[in-house]
């Protein structure tokens, strides 16, 4: 006898309806303050929905507390407002019993990375097959402004009135030493990139993991003005795309090479250097991931924007599916009778 | 020669020895063989908390006792008739137990200077005349296996191994059992190690013969089978019956099983077994902690699973947040705690009643949700089941409290036949028509059912209030308190769904003994006991704690008295005297093991004679 | 213009608006420049859950309410005498509670087609006779201040900014109040922008002036100073009230304080003020969870910190298996929980009183642990000194209960002197001679602190149960049963070092009213009007929950009746219940907010007809 | 007026005893298996405490729960056993409270991997000096037998009797990607290794990780044997060593050069590589480190032992000393009757 998840689970569907991003928007004010940058993600969510070639019924938004994680209340699919840090495990659950579903979690930089740190590096181990979005604006601000552990160090905030004393995480290093394999960083004020990101997230078959540098207007503006600014942006961040080498600055005139296992920046123009010494990017390289990740953080150095890395490997829901047909294969039909009995049981009559 | 053959009605063995010395499985199959001659039979393994706690020592002991009768059991038996010693270590720790006038057998291999000295004996306990209220048989049990085994080729490590199988004959002859099912266990054993197998049963038999054979035992034990329904019997621990009843309920509801859990003693079993029912379309999670495994269980109800999650005490303090979210995302959820000893780590592979408190009132904000407990290993299957319809059916967390003591001990189980389990009918929301996550069954006040895959019914919920019906977050006032009491109310209805307590013993009198969970076995036998002396006690035990049984507290009532034994300081107590502001009598055992049916008995006729005076 | 001067002994004033309309900063002036008069002040603020709501809207509304007398207010007042409207969605949130004849100061400019649509009005209520039971004033505030400022040069922005003060300058003025303070604090504020403070204090004059020179204001409210203690005196909320009380504690008790904590509303702000005390050599870690908040906080004690943890229900539900350990430890602990309307997420930024049961039961073993609660903002400081001194005394995890409504509203302080406040006596252990970490003192039963570095005492201790005196981890059944039961009996024995309830009343009679916490201003409220009316009802206020005090039921068997109103759905009524068997008649609301007095005044007389009848 | 805690922590010592390993000793029996790895781990801890320069009495060492969590009870110091996961977040609170200590955590692979992992990643993060050693025997042992997060995919336990699905962790990778200042790892079967790999981490000023190779004799014997056995070692490891080429095999024939950004295995013996190719380790290049550790992992390359990095940095507990004195040197000594009075009062005559 089929369940009626089974049903839903195996439900083939001839076609689905052409959706346009209105479909997705819930019928409900967004309460978020103007200017926030999380409605740049939000239009940039419900763009691509109509392109994942889901029906609309099988997505579902799971998230924990935070500012970030009222974002499901605003997609009109189904959606889950958790508990503070919890997103993960939630939609990790709800995945694996459901590997039908498009899951998708929303989340602060303080839900994913402080409390619900465990469960996010366990996610990225396992790789079940959930899209991320962490809304890192680098503060808590549901709670009106603490520090987050992407805050700055030396950073004011309420709870550290007197400068903070922590290191931040580097995020990415953080996801990629955990074992995420598909990880990638935006922000809020590049929509095109934002698309393109959720996009690839989407179709990545794993755990999916997009930074998304969101600015939070009340509690900490301009936290990331030097990567977003025109007039600084070209500088402090290289755009990676896979194949080609790293170039950038607004002149298109400076690279990142190696040398010795560190990446250095060079300028194109000195004589010296040319696109030939430069790092090519290469997506599913684990181990240039990992330096460019490192080099987010160093000094001197611009903080790469797009896809770090993404590297398919089989995923974790799908392993249980496969296990439990493989078992059914080897020991056949289950039968409930059989297993209530056991092997060491006995008569009386 | 003849021997004296006495008639028992029932009887406890306990076989002790070193970790290393075989004795779970001694036991194991002293009970399998009991079991299976129609013996109504309870067990309880006792081993040590260190995986390997060094040789010989106080702390290293490991033991497995079997009560086995001609009528219900009830427990492991608290007075120890026989008593296998294989090492002096053993002897000390559970000679307290022993009956007076009962058997020990003791292995004399295990009584050198080295064991004495470990075991904080200055003289041998088999020489200094300290025994002699007990009938005691010491042989060098490791000699006479060298001997039997002298020309089997095997090491003197693989000879001196199969001395618990000497023991294991010797008591099959003192208790008139045959050897057949364990030859035929160890058939199937070691059935690829011929010269092994071979030992094995010749060391078996030659402890039978010798037994049979030797002057000085000259006492035979009989005991018949029990008046036991027909049918199919297996052994079932508490923690295989929780496994077994998951997945029956699973299949009675027609839905898939999911358990999200993390490894904790005693509960760990269940996802033992639980893991390895992939067979059965069961999907499990080893989470990285108890909040992953009630949150991935969360989630999994959300996607429309029957889930659950199992722990044990300090994984029950770490759930308690998220089992809040369950009380108002209403989802239904089965939650087991199998209680061992605080508070914290306390007595970690003790059992204890002590997280009733927990349970019952251990979230923030006004949480409530059903508790169920279950008073035996077999019982464990149908509380199980039982937990699953009513979270299924009220759409609502459920905890279902076992303990270490039923989790580990086994009982034999009669073995229900699938089909004549009720079907438990869950109904998902499958229309859009007028369809609110919040609007609710009139009569159980159960929420809608939705599931993400269903067109046309998408909607958000969270652990935020919500507005009845549209399910949409409310900071409505007058919204919150009404909530707040239709989340009690539903609770509270359960009772109308649960059989009324039955009175065992009078229906009114003097003494009314009110139990829950394991503690019922105790009182069952301590009763029996007062009964063959003349006492009229009643007795109720509980497997439904919130909501209470509607008749309870009418039943208390016809009682002068009420006495609560409880493995804890008094949970029970609190709960029925806020309820029903009737007085209560505290018996509170928090020693990391359950009642002694003569404890019971004891308290019972000091309550008695008090009356008298 | 002659004024028609009214006598008061107390007024509520709330000023309502957007949340930009500086609605917070208005109510503060108010409140302090009263508070400076002499007045009994308590003030709350009412804001949105949302950061931003979106201008104009109901849910985006923020208030504060100022509830000032010549008498002790107790609360912040349940009916509003004089309602400040800055616009449409203020007015509709807030009219429910302006009494009577009551005044309305609206700001027509909020009032607009866009305004009213936003506050779901028709037509608008300034216009449609619907206020015709309130003195409604109604200006175009925006108008009259662009007015006043028109040359200042300052941007459009920036002048409409001002309007809040124009309301504040004529809310002076009816209530006949100078202008003095908030001249003062503008100055000091606005020191740096000379033409943003000249712009600000002409229009709080004008604002003044306006009212006192206009024809349809002729009445002035005049409310003396209240009888109030010399000295000196400020505003505090209940969250710095906390702060402040952990610093003169560890102060008191010569210790270095450690605060280990995770941000939650509304208990943050304890974090903020305490993470700003660096010069006082406080040490203070935000963690990455609140299960880190609470460990740091154990390991911290386990050096010889002052340790404390502070933190509201979802939190506290994350603490509980720490919360075990720091029981099992025997190490002093302080954690605050700040309550909030649950279960699970709940209603965040509302206050209730509904994680007694899990202060007192959620914990997994027997876990007793003391239970104190605030009555209000300012008590919170004496109820955290007093926490911090029974925990280093009994060496035990202490629990401080306070809720949202005391931690976020305000109340007039008499500042102590720090040098009458007791010292707190530690005695750490330094003596090798005979040293075992679980020796106890005879007296209190606490146990030897003795912290690393301390030459000669190296211990280890853990979470494991441990043998009385030595420490030792003890599997003796004997020995966890003693042990649960000293834990038990040292909770226990704190009754005979607090206080004994007084009863404010009659010693006996038919009523007696019995609280808890911050419902305690309003049942004072309630039982001075009565009083007025001739009626005489009793009232108990408990600071202690676990250990009650000594004589509670005592004083309770004195009462035919007893009435326990609680903002839960009757916690405090099962522990009593549960203790001495006296039935309680729960009064039970749960809707985010506190009783009113009428509220409680109502059921009173309620009862007390039921009586007569 | 000075606390009692304060006393302790500005206590000068003049002269330390002379300690022997055996002051170390607890007086009571270690209750670990014949066998296991913990004993070694045990003896070397004991080796090195008498030359830490640090009395005994300042000396703390805190646990969580497990079969390697039972440590602290074996020594004769100041000593914790805690609840399961929550070793170092008690071990910061004491380190910060009290940073006049030697605070050492013992730890296991579940412990400080799965139920801990949040707190071990935000220790890392916040750099407070705390020296860990966690006793990897990649299973669950006290509780008889499950998988660990560092299990082996397809590893048959308690828990996962059809085959584990869970991928593991690379465990320094997740410590590194968190921004750990040291880490390193070693075996139990190695004593003079683990000896050297203790001394360093406990003069590494800042938070110290130390992975040993633990084998569970009971539930997972074997698990190392690979790099532990003299059969294979010598081709399965590669020791590090700071300043020196990255040289392995049992005749010091091969090597590790970097190819592109990924490290590969070279025969030193081909004619055509020789030392100059290969990769010198550094300890203090962050980047180096990530590709080490990253290697561990890989296919067919050697996985490094001994010191994968150390880098020192302020640590947290430091920086919360120096802001306290900072703000009294600013601000002048604390007046709680000031602080009290705040600067808002009034007064009433
Ligand atoms: C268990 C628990 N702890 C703390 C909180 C309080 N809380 C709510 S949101 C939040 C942090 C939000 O920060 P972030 O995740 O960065 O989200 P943002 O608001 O910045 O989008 C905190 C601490 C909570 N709701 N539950
Ligand atoms: C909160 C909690 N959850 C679970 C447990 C049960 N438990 C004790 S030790 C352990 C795992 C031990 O594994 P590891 O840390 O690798 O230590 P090992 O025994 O292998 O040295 C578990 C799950 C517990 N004591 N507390
Ligand atoms: S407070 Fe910050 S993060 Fe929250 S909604 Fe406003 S701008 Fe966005
Ligand atoms: S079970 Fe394994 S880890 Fe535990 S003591 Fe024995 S060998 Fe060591
Ligand atoms: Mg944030
Ligand atoms: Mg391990």
């Amino acid at each position: 006898m089929t369940t009626y998840v089974d049903q839903l689970i195996n439900k083939e569907y001839i076609d689905i309806p052409k959706y346009s991003p209105k479909d997705f928007k819930a019928d409900i004010d967004v309460r978020w303050c103007a200017g926030c940058g999380g409605f740049s993600i939000l239009a940039q969510v419900q763009r691509i929905m109509p392109d994942l070639g889901v029906p609309k019924e099988k997505i579902s938004f799971v998230s924990g507390i935070g500012c970030s994680s009222r974002f499901p209340y605003y997609m009109n699919v189904y959606g889950f407002h958790g508990i503070h840090g919890r997103a993960l495990a939630i939609a990790s659950g709800l995945k694996v019993a459901r590997p039908d579903l498009s899951v998708w979690v929303a989340t602060g930089d303080g839900d994913c990375m402080s409390i619900g740190g465990n469960h996010l590096i366990h996610t990225c181990r396992r790789n079940v097959d959930i899209n991320v979005i962490m809304f890192n604006n680098e503060i808590y601000s549901l709670t009106k402004g603490q520090a987050s552990p992407l805050s700055k160090v030396g950073q004011k905030t309420k709870s550290s009135p007197l400068g903070l004393l922590d290191d931040p995480f580097n995020p990415t290093s953080l996801v990629l030493g955990s074992g995420a394999s598909f990880v990638a960083r935006g922000y809020d004020k590049d929509p095109g990139q934002l698309k393109y990101l959720f996009e690839r997230a989407a179709k990545h078959k794993g755990f999916a993991f997009v930074e998304v540098y969101t600015n939070c207007v009340i509690f900490n503006d301009g936290a990331f003005e030097e990567y977003t600014r025109r007039e600084t942006k070209f500088e402090s961040t290289i755009m990676l795309e896979h194949g080609k080498p790293l170039i950038f600055g607004e002149k298109h005139n400076k690279g990142i090479k190696m040398d010795g296992y560190r990446p250095v920046v060079v300028d194109l123009d000195d004589g010296i250097h040319s696109v030939n010494d430069l790092i090519v990017h290469n997506e599913q390289d684990s181990t240039l991931a990992l330096i460019l990740s490192d080099m987010s953080f160093m000094e001197g150095l611009p903080r790469p924007m797009g896809v770090i890395q993404a590297i398919e490997r089989p995923t974790y829901d799908e392993k249980v599916t496969w296990q439990i047909e493989h078992e059914i294969e080897v020991k056949g039909q289950p039968d409930i009778q059989k297993l209530l009995k056991g092997s060491d049981s006995w008569e009386i009559n | 020669m003849e021997k004296q053959i006495i008639e028992l009605e029932a009887a406890t063995i306990r076989f002790a020895g070193d970790s290393g010395d075989g004795m779970q499985l001694t036991g194991t199959q002293f009970s399998d063989t009991s079991a299976g001659l129609g013996n109504e039979v309870n067990t309880f393994p006792d081993y040590p908390s260190e995986i390997r706690a060094p040789e010989g020592t106080l702390y290293g002991v490991s033991a497995y006792q079997v009560h086995f009768g001609n009528r219900k059991t009830n427990t492991p038996g608290d007075e120890i008739d026989v008593l296998v010693a294989m090492n002096a270590s053993s002897l000390k720790v559970n000679l307290k137990h022993v009956r007076k006038n009962g058997i020990i057998i003791a292995n004399k291999a295990g009584f050198k200077d080295k064991n004495l000295k470990l075991a904080k004996y200055e003289v041998s306990p088999l020489e200094d005349g300290s025994l002699q209220n007990y009938q005691v048989f010491a042989y060098d049990i490791n000699e006479m296996v060298r001997n039997i085994l002298q020309d089997s080729g095997l090491s003197t490590k693989d000879v001196d191994r199969t001395k618990n199988l000497f023991a294991l004959g010797l008591a099959y002859c003192l208790f008139d059992r045959p050897l057949a099912a364990t030859e035929k266990w160890l058939t199937k054993k070691f059935g690829k190690k011929p010269e092994i197998l071979e030992a094995n049963l010749k060391v078996l038999r030659e402890g039978f013969n010798f037994a049979s054979e030797n002057q000085d035992m000259i006492v035979r034990y009989h005991i018949k089978p029990a008046n036991l329904e027909k049918g199919t019997y297996r052994n079932i621990t508490g923690n295989e019956a929780v496994a077994l009843g998951l997945v029956t309920a699973a299949n009675r509801a027609n839905m898939p099983l999911f358990l999200g859990s993390y490894p904790i003693t005693p509960a760990t079993e269940i996802l033992h077994h639980i893991s390895g029912y992939k067979q059965y379309g069961v999907k499990h999670m080893q989470m990285e902690d108890e909040i992953g495994g009630i949150t991935s269980a969360i989630g999994a109800a959300y996607g429309g699973a029957l889930a659950v999650t199992t722990t044990s005490g300090p994984g029950l303090s770490l759930k308690v947040e998220a089992m809040g979210l369950a009380v108002i995302l209403e989802l239904p959820l089965v939650i087991v705690d199998v209680q061992r000893a605080g508070p914290s780590t306390g007595l970690p592979t003790k059992p204890e009643q002590s997280d009733l408190y927990i349970a019952m009132w251990g979230r923030h904000g006004e949480a409530p949700m059903p508790v169920l407990a279950a008073t035996s290993s077999t019982n464990c299957f149908e509380m199980t089941v039982e937990a699953v319809r009513l979270a299924l059916k009220y759409m609502t967390p459920v905890i279902l409290l076992t303990d270490g003591y039923l989790a580990q001990g086994s009982e034999a189980w009669k073995v229900p036949d699938v089909n004549t389990i009720p079907e438990i009918k869950v109904n998902f929301a499958t229309n859009p028509e007028g369809f609110a996550p919040y609007n609710r069954d009139p009569e159980t006040q159960a929420r809608m059912w939705a599931i993400p895959g269903t067109p046309g019914l998408e909607h958000r919920i969270g652990g935020l209030e919500k507005e009845n019906g549209s399910g949409l977050v409310s900071h409505d006032p007058m919204n919150h308190q009404r909530m707040c009491e239709i989340r009690e109310a539903k609770v509270a209805n359960i009772a109308n769904d649960i059989p009324p307590v039955t009175v065992d013993g009078p229906e009114s009198g003097d003494l009314l003994v009110v139990s829950w969970g394991s503690t019922h076995g105790a009182i069952k036998n301590a009763l029996y006991s007062l009964r063959q002396k003349g006492h009229e006690v009643s007795h109720v035990s509980l497997n439904y704690i919130n909501p209470l049984p509607r008749n309870l507290e009418e039943v208390m009532r016809r009682f002068k008295r009420i006495l609560v034994p409880e493995m804890n300081l008094g949970q029970l107590k609190t709960l029925l005297q806020a309820k029903y502001l009737i007085p209560i009598i505290g018996y509170h055992k928090i020693q990391g093991n359950t009642f002694t049916s003569k404890e019971i008995e004891y308290k019972i006729e000091q309550l008695l004679s008090e009356k008298e005076n």
